[in-house]
């Protein structure tokens, strides 16, 4: 029994959560979410990233990689998602993984390089709008030429090369072949989001693209759910730590009994989840029978429970946590975003049902 | 039992309906016209419609008091979409001018606050001052000649302090008392050097509220309403004059019939969401939380109408449609699903009223002032040892 | 505006609790509920109950009765929801109501009376199982013989006169001519109910039984809201009461912020929810368009909200309130019958949905 | 990440699954038999397999401790469904003497409580000192001549004390010492004259727990353990033995599974309730909170195998199963409907667990004081000043 992280892995954390201290403090983090106009990503974090070859973890060692696992993507994620950090992680390691997972020889050596090392930005599109995400709901074809609109596309409007999810699978179309991004007034402006409109763009399948297509929206589930745990970690944390600051009648407010209970609640909610996030990346590495099922119960708790949780701190902060100048809303709006992205809780539970066979 | 205000009131709600009907929409059809509201306003208190509890000397129109008509008329405005008597600010301030001003302060503040001329903005809160009001620091000392307050400190959570013209607020004016005791209730004009005025954007991007920073801002000694280092007993009066009427269920029963509305437009799986078992059970279950609140209200405003004792639901009412808010809150964002984080498109309102759900739980008292308080008054509970209500 | 009771409903309220509080105390309510094999109820208060004309209330003055209004009869209930008096009076109240609302010049002439003075005892039978209540939904035909089975049947066995819902409306059947009776080992012992079997039973139908059928279970449905009713806010009562009695830590519990923000939720689920049951009584009486309506709005809300209550008011006492000796699991096991009876929350509020127009 | 126990104790699996197969069932098949048990429980001593920590003069098969081995031989042991190593009665009281007891306490209780001929009850809460534990007033006096305790009182919230032959209970044996000083720890035999066993009958109509009183019941005055007066230290180890294993986990997965079942079983509307979208969603949201459980145990479990830091779970168990409890019951409750009132019918046992969630959130320790201890344990917050974890 080892259901924890091993020494490397931890040393990954570790380096992340450094860099993430360091480049990626508070102050930083509103100065990206506040930029003027549409929102954008904080291209000299992602660089330090991708220096640290985050983006290479799950890349074959043939193609620059580092061969690692979905469980090391993940804990990257919730390394992320604890920092809010407004970088494009999600989007390029997924179409890095798609191409890993279902590319020819050709394909890989031609792209995987590229994005375990940063070079090109890539991403994936898998929503269609109306609740439509999974490869069963894709209606989108590559035939003849990519027509259609695919809905919130992280960071479409710089990305190099869009994974998009059509109905023969998983197709590859790069920058310049015929699509238009429009970037959605999205609420999480630290992951700006794009509706992309393709109008007869080229369109390379990937040979493998039909049989791993769920596999990679398994993957993202799980990387979301990732997110979403650190996020809502940080969220008991900073709530926990202002109770214990903020005095009022002559006292910290953590000596109240009823805002301690609110807080036992939030960390009830959100501590116990870890594991729903760990095992969902840890079954899709090592028990594929089991990854579908935990994906879709990581993705649809701890989405919920995030914001949720999001909304709690908004209380527990009292005025202050409700202005744009406090961390809470840009935490708020990321859990809105792993709420909504890939279909909300309410989808992925029933999908959980079916696949339990009720 | 009788839902109506009874036949004895019927004749009176004609007359209000016929004065409406001659004065409201007006003629020249410009329904935001400032001048044509006014008019409207005027010619409501000349007919005993509006501020009713308010002496005419002041501006008011002076009637007895009669909660059912007073209810009638705010139906009846509600109807026809006319101006109410509601007090452009903050008017919290003309009660309690009302109860403890001076005849000059009256005379010089009341009826321009009642036409909108003075704009009040309120200043209790302050950043180490949230739930526990008594611990302000905002002080106020007498210039050596005793003829002005010169005040320093910080206030927020200041609603409309960027269109007010002055400000009704709390001061340490005796350092050395004890926390209760050293507070006095001052009236200040805000359109000076001294005070900067800045607003405070919130998570929805919207700006209702602001910081106002006092640097030296004077204000005459004469400013001082009610006695000196009495202002507690002054605020707790003010804090006092909500009122229960039928108005108050205005916002969430609007907001229940967008939520129905939202579910009969939303497509979900090839059908109206409001087509779903789920949509349809929440939203009835929300209903059922709505209807408690009409009902509870209707019994409100009879007790009242009637002078009898026994009403509790006054106390509970902010904190249960805070409650309720968030519930509809969440349902609006189960119907959005994909839609729930474009706060550029069409559905941006419900988003807003996702957040602004949680902004009520604070605005005011937080949801947790809301239960000490609940459970002192309605529940009997002895006195909280540190967070007593009112304290 | 007058959402308020008469000074004479008052006197009624009034006099009812008098009597509860004389022949319903606590110790007497555990006696009857305690009381060796099946359950019985308490034929004493019964009949001082009757002695007040309680069960005239609603009867017509023609046949000995008070002609007095659906409103007057729930806050009767709420009176015996309060106390959860062991008495038939839902069955009783309601044979009665059916015969005043649709029933032939004859059969009032013949009935009212004596059920008006409680000299016969009637009952009503709905229910026939997995959730099939109400009057669209009976299969029982008055056919040449009513046979087949009505579940959860108050005091079937003790009553003279069973009104039982048929597909041809509403139908008269008196005791010995067909049909028998057994005692479901209910949770509530305050209210027993039968599972009747009909076998070919006399069945005489009312007249205008299918106009009425439905104006009689939403009749049904308000009066047990109001017991609803009555039962949580003496719950609400009763943990407020112990929580400034009962002293832990040097103090009276009540002190504690944790447990004040409990009995905060209780109160703030039960009072305001009262209106709801007055005014699905009000508009059946007054606003027959809304009645449907705010009966099953009135159901839903009330029973969910009681069966709660109880809950909180086990946690709310500690290990005293999860034994037979004390008085919440009475009112839980009322909660759970006006819970399930006349259908669930969750049925009744698809029904005010489907009636909403939704 | 390994989700097994790894390689090196995949023999040491096999070992104990063959020792097993060569034990259990019985050769005669009979299950129940107590001389089959017995027999079974003393081979698995003698293989070192039950009660590891205990030393063998004790009754125990004093291993190394091994937490992997402890877990593969829990798990090996619940799928066989063998007995386990489970002291009959309340087993607490064994560690407790084996940190606290003298050597005469140990000779003359351990073994034969190991075997169940001495079976405990624990008198900890009385009627006024249920959370406030301290606040206990069973009195225990020396006799005259020194020989013995004379204990006067009641216990409550006695589980089993109706086939318990002792009870380990705290007493106030110095009376003028303040709360907490004054209290010893004593060991009792109740089947004596002076105590009398009373059953509490549970809202379930379940008989679960006890009222136990001392009217001058009498034990030997070298019956305490640990120092006269310093109970309360004695007490505080062993509420901290309560073991955090996967075992803990099987109740709320046999909960789940037969919730499964009863949805697919029951018919709603014309079809299986578990094809009902709100059932389905319920279902897989409990699942959710299962699935959180489970993986947190394996979690806990992990870091008391590698002997790591950081375990917050076990703090948070009960009330998060509490609360799950509760929500299965619910869920259970909306499938049955019409059946939910039937105590005398096949679904008794959900109406039963609908009640039983209520009483795990009362006993051992209230859902408040499980709060309380969260805020102090696993948040961090300061002590709570009259309520404080394990005050």
């Amino acid at each position: 029994m080892n259901f924890l992280l091993s020494d490397e892995q931890l040393a990954l954390v570790d380096t992340v959560k450094a860099l993430l201290r360091d480049k990626c403090d508070p102050v930083r983090l509103h100065k990206v979410f506040d930029v003027e106009g549409e929102a954008r990503f904080d291209a000299e974090l992602w660089a330090a990233l991708c220096e640290m070859r985050i983006p290479a973890i799950m890349v074959p060692q043939a193609h620059g990689g580092m061969a690692l696992e979905l469980i090391d993507l993940a804990i990257v994620a919730e390394a992320l998602g604890h920092a809010a950090a407004p970088v494009p992680f999600l989007g390029h390691a997924l179409a890095a993984l798609a191409i890993a997972l279902g590319g020819s020889d050709e394909q890989q050596a031609k792209w995987l390089p590229r994005l375990a090392s940063g070079e090109v930005l890539g991403t994936v599109a898998f929503g269609e709008g109306k609740s439509a995400w999974l490869p069963g709901e894709w209606q989108l074809s590559a035939e003849g030429g990519l027509s259609g609109v695919k809905t919130l596309v992280p960071n479409a409007a710089e990305a190099d090369l869009i994974v998009v999810g059509v109905s023969e699978g998983l197709a590859l179309v790069e920058k310049g072949t015929g699509y238009t991004c429009a970037r959605v007034d999205s609420a999480d402006r630290t992951r700006p989001v794009d509706t992309v409109t393709f109008e007869g763009a080229a369109a390379e399948l990937l040979p493998q693209g039909k049989d791993v297509a769920s596999r990679l929206t398994d993957a993202a589930a799980a990387l979301i759910a990732a997110d979403a745990f650190g996020g809502a970690e940080r969220c008991v944390q900073m709530s926990v730590d202002y109770a214990k600051l903020r005095e009022q009648y002559g006292q910290p407010i953590a000596a109240f009994q009823g805002l301690r209970y609110q807080l036992v609640k939030m960390a009830l909610g959100t501590e116990p989840a870890r594991g729903l996030y760990w095992f969902a990346a840890h079954a899709w590495d090592a028990l594929p029978d089991k990854a579908p099922h935990a994906a879709a119960q990581a993705k649809a708790h701890l989405t919920e429970t995030y914001l949720q949780v999001t909304r709690d701190t908004v209380e527990a902060h009292g005025g202050i946590g409700f202005t744009w100048e406090h961390d809470t809303h840009i935490y708020m709006k990321r859990a809105m975003l792993d709420w909504a992205w890939l279909g909300s809780p309410s989808r992925h539970r029933q999908r959980a049902a079916d696949l339990a066979g009720w | 039992m009788e839902l109506g205000f009874g036949a004895e009131y019927d004749a009176f709600r004609q007359e209000v309906r016929d004065f409406i009907a001659a004065h409201w929409p007006p003629a020249d059809g410009n329904l935001k016209s400032r001048d044509n509201v006014r008019a409207f306003v005027e010619a409501a208190i000349g007919r005993g419609y509006m501020h009713r509890s308010i002496p005419r000397r002041f501006g008011g129109s002076e009637q007895q008091p009669d909660i059912g008509k007073a209810e009638v008329i705010r139906e009846e405005l509600s109807r026809a979409r006319a101006p109410s008597d509601r007090i452009p600010g903050n008017g919290l301030v003309v009660p309690t001018l009302l109860e403890w001003g001076t005849e000059e302060q009256k005379q010089r503040f009341i009826a321009p606050t009642l036409r909108g001329d003075i704009i009040w903005a309120q200043g209790f809160s302050e950043p180490g001052a949230g739930s526990d009001l008594a611990a302000l620091r905002t002080r106020a000392e007498l210039s050596p000649d005793g003829s002005k307050w010169i005040v320093n400190g910080q206030k927020i959570w200041t609603t409309g302090a960027h269109f007010a013209t002055h400000m009704f607020l709390l001061v340490r004016s005796e350092p050395d008392a004890p926390k209760h005791a050293g507070i006095s209730y001052l009236l200040i004009d805000i359109r000076q050097p001294g005070v900067t005025v800045r607003p405070l954007v919130q998570m929805t991007r919207q700006k209702e509220f602001n910081e106002v920073f006092f640097d030296n801002a004077e204000t005459p000694a004469d400013m001082l309403v009610g006695e000196r280092g009495k202002g507690w007993n002054v605020t707790r009066s003010t804090l006092k004059h909500e009122r229960s009427g039928i108005a108050a269920m205005t916002w969430p029963l609007s907001m229940f019939r967008d939520l129905v509305k939202l579910a009969k437009e939303v497509e979900r799986d090839g059908q109206s969401a409001i087509k779903d078992v789920r949509v349809r059970e929440e939203l009835a279950a929300i209903e059922g939380e709505l209807l408690s609140i009409v009902y509870s209200t209707y019994r409100s405003v009879s007790l009242d109408v009637h002078g009898q004792e026994g009403e509790t639901f006054t106390t509970m009412r902010k904190l249960y449609m805070t409650e309720l808010a968030g519930r509809m809150g969440k349902l609006a964002r189960d119907i959005l699903e994909d839609d729930f984080t474009d706060m550029g498109g069409a559905r941006l309102k419900w988003i807003e009223r996702f957040m602004i759900s949680l902004s009520m739980s604070i605005a005011g008292g937080t949801s947790n002032i809301q239960r000490n308080i609940i459970a002192e008054r309605v529940l009997g509970l002895p006195r909280d040892r540190v967070q007593g209500a009112g304290a």
